[in-house]
């Protein structure tokens, strides 16, 4: 029973073809917007983590502090829920990257008489302790400790940057969820319009006494199997996007942030979008027939 | 076997398709309904196939009341029941032994046994040459008998045609006519729409007159095996 | 005679209400999902602009230099190709910001003796010579100018977001073109489909002794229309979008970047994309009437 | 007016459709062609409409040898030759007056005459009061003579009717074959395609008879106003 209805199905896809081919076709690329959204979504999320890896905050120290203070506050800190990592700057290294930091060589800086830097600690902090909040409470936490005369945190175009990366993905929640709805909305659409076109076929079907689910499987196959292999192009077709976008990236280099690289979406997601355009076939196909059956 | 009662159709708000039919088919009859263009041969015979429900009035089928039966209840019936449409309804895309063959997978018959019964329902009608045609590419006979061969490869205890020689030369006719006689020597109830009244006097069977929408003559079995049958 | 084919298309599309209405709900959808990208797009293109306008040069200036030097400096400045904006960083003020930078108001730099910071001019740069090579021939330019003794450029952040910004561009320039195909694919798909549900019609009107052009132009006309409204339909959905998103983000507030506002399209594009959906519409009925006559 | 020399058509490598057909229709001239089914009458007709195109031979219609114009020119030759298809085609997604209007709106006639016209022709078969209906709708008949009225009422110069009253009780066709004689009478050539030999006997016309594409039998008409015309 079941292999008649693959071969009914079959025979109907090859029937036809050409509807067939248009809606496979129109199926893959409405998917392989929706991939290629879901893709940058993906891309951005590991971007924003690798750059908020970099967020530092200094803890500057008095000048009177011995040597084995100084490790106590390291201990302290480095036990610190939220720290990531530590570095201990010293005076004369504060110094020295200040210089550095003036472009050059600190040769504008003359007559510095005593070295006016105070020694610091940076910490790397935890990702999930990088919202303004989180940040303001670890400082509240350390500040009381002996030996911290300062706390720095200049983290403003980190802060801007993150904004944006967070009002991009804002963005792309709100978008994505519009283009999922007008992807399945286009996806059943082009069925619709490929069963409309043999409600004759279905009508005679009813007139042999067809039952309804003789009549449906068919078309439900069919529509899965569009579905199916509309997704399965699809992911192709992005596969293919990715890659000609890595190489070409890769040869004018450069732009990237540093140490991020792209990547593919992960084997679930891939799976699942297969299973999307199944459901969407098969769902696009079962709501036309309604109006028939 | 089939029995109407006081049926009335309409199609809108106009003059009914139908008015107050009433009458009995026997098991194992051949009858033929007769009447001018328009007269409501083919809504009667949509009626019996519920292709329409009737307005007013009951149609009972093997027992069955078809106007109350479940739509789901429909399919069964019909495979019961073999159709010659007068406008043919193929399937335009399926090839001619796919569109008869489809009958008997409906009903779920074995690969095998499909492909010899289409073909001896094509060898019958005379068009096993044309098996691998589609129905655009046949003539208005050929397709009327590729029709006929559909209504008739599942071997159903009823058979309506509706015009089935329409498009038919007289010879061809008589052949058709000469298995739809010989089916119905094997207890098959056969009714025939045609507006031909020539066939019916020729073929001397029982036949009701419709004009209108309302019976205006119903003439008994002329040459009968046994007596005329009259069921009003 | 235009009467007439105005007639026989408003009764064509009267007849197959349900089909337009699917391939206009399709065209709109899929041309909607194309007019978000290039909102984005442009909204990324002004954002970027006000980013870029923030770019400073610094020109660290001799201590020995009188009021007339620096004035001509100024002058020399000021004059220079690229430059947008200058402004004069006394000693003081050197100083003063210096210890505003250090968040606590510069309670770590004690016992400085003298004020070691050089007097400054900082420069704005024009957005069309910010790029790293116009901003070096820049700097070569005005380096041998008497009385600047450093020039620095620590564009490090922004020249992180730039590249950041130019990749999310050139990636949407490379979606964009992709998405414009597609757009088109699936829109001359979806009139084919509801052109091929309706051969059999063609077929009878060429019987008839309908010519071609008979039979084509309410075809065109009505892809013209169904493209035409497809595109406005669009265009209402992505103001709606639009306006919904903006007061969402009004509310939340403050992830924007300072001083961007999201713009919407200017008029010269929407008027593009209506008639881009008008000629897809038309151009997707030519095409598919192609196989018919 | 029309004029076939050694016709010769094949539909795929099968037997020929048409073998070497050659025969004459003089201008006002009415004539039937039979045959059984399948014996290639639509297959003429389609040929004369430029529908198909012969394999061998040419055919004349108007001095113009249509084997050989432009597809271009081909709906300016349909405009003038009116045809009742065997299946009809109507469109169906329009009504039976829009049907009909729509071969005068092809050729540009003014809105006004075409509501009169129309009009006009539907009474010619009796279906004024379907004009708003839908082909599917209609009986067997009512569509067939729906596609009668199309076919005459542009007053084309040619009708080629395949089989037209083949859905048609014989008061209608008598109707119906009275109206195509008025306009034959009016200087109309008609070709009329018929399975059914009574009636070619009975309207004691030309005629031609083709048997597997071929002809087989050529009959002048019985009762001529001038001398029998016989044109091979
Ligand atoms: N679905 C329908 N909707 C509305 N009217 C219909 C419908 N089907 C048939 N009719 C009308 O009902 C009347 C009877 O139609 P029916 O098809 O039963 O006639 P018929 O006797 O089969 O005629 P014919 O010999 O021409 O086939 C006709 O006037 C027809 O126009
Ligand atoms: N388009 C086609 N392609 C292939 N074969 C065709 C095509 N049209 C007709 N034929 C075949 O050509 C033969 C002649 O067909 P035609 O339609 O001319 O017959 P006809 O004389 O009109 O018969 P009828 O009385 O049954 O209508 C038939 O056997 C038919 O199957
Ligand atoms: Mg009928
Ligand atoms: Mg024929």
């Amino acid at each position: 029973m079941i292999g008649c209805y693959i071969e009914e199905t079959i025979d109907n896809l090859k029937t036809n073809r050409l509807t067939a081919f248009l809606a496979i076709l129109t199926l893959s690329l409405t998917l392989v917007i929706l991939e290629i959204f879901i893709l940058l979504y993906y891309n951005l999320e590991s971007i924003t983590d690798s750059i908020r890896s970099d967020v530092k905050l200094v803890a500057f120290l008095s000048d009177d502090l011995s040597q084995k203070e100084i490790d106590m506050i390291k201990d302290v800190l480095a036990r610190e829920e939220g720290t990531a990592g530590i570095r201990y700057v010293s005076k004369e290294k504060a110094l020295e990257e200040f210089k550095m930091d003036l472009k050059d060589g600190g040769g504008i800086l003359k007559d510095v008489g005593e070295n006016p830097l105070p020694a610091s600690f940076e910490l790397k902090i935890e990702p999930n302790f990088q919202s303004d909040n989180e940040v303001m409470l670890f400082i509240e936490r350390i500040k009381g400790i002996h030996g911290i005369e300062e706390i720095s945190f200049s983290m403003d175009w980190i802060n801007n940057l993150n904004a944006f990366l967070n009002f991009l993905k804002l963005v792309g929640l709100f978008l994505g969820s519009l283009l999922g709805a007008g992807v399945i909305t286009i996806i059943s659409n082009t069925i619709k319009l490929t069963i409309y076109s043999r409600s004759e076929e279905i009508e005679i079907m009813r007139l042999m006494g067809a039952t309804n689910g003789f009549i449906k499987i068919p078309f439900l196959l069919e529509g899965a199997f569009m579905g199916t292999l509309g997704a399965g192009i699809s992911l192709s077709l992005l596969a293919g996007i990715y890659t000609l976008f890595r190489l070409n990236t890769a040869y004018t280099g450069g732009f990237l942030w540093k140490g991020v690289d792209l990547v593919f979406l992960p084997p679930s997601t891939m799976i699942y979008l297969l299973l999307l355009g199944t459901m969407l076939g098969c769902l696009g196909s079962g709501i036309s027939l309604k109006r028939f059956l | 076997m089939i029995q109407l009662y006081h049926v009335t159709k309409y199609y809108g708000k106009e003059r009914p398709a139908l008015i107050d039919i009433s009458f009995k088919v026997e098991k194992g009859e051949f009858i033929f309904i007769t009447g001018p263009s328009g007269a409501g041969k083919t809504t009667l015979l949509r009626l019996l196939f519920c292709e329409e429900r009737p307005d007013e009035g009951q149609i009972l089928i093997q027992g069955v009341n078809v106007v109350k039966i479940k739509s789901r209840a429909v399919p069964y019936l019909r495979r019961h029941i073999g159709f010659v449409f007068q406008d043919f309804r193929l399937l335009p895309k399926k090839t001619v032994f796919d569109n008869i063959a489809l009958t008997l997978k409906i009903v779920g018959l074995a690969k095998s046994n499909i492909k010899r019964r289409v073909f001896e329902s094509l060898r019958m009608v005379g068009l096993e040459h044309k098996k691998d045609a589609y129905p655009v590419f046949l003539s208005g006979g050929e397709k009327q008998r590729v029709a006929i061969a559909r209504a008739i490869v599942n071997n159903p205890p009823i058979i309506l045609a509706d015009e089935p020689t329409g498009n038919l030369d007289s010879g061809l006719s008589r052949e058709i006519f000469g298995i739809l006689k010989e089916i119905n020597h094997r207890g098959t109830t056969i009714i025939i729409t045609t507006h031909d009244r020539r066939i019916v006097d020729e073929e001397k069977r029982r036949s009701i007159t419709l004009q209108n929408g309302a019976i205006v003559n119903e003439k008994a079995m002329v040459q009968s095996e046994g007596l005329p049958r009259i069921a009003r």
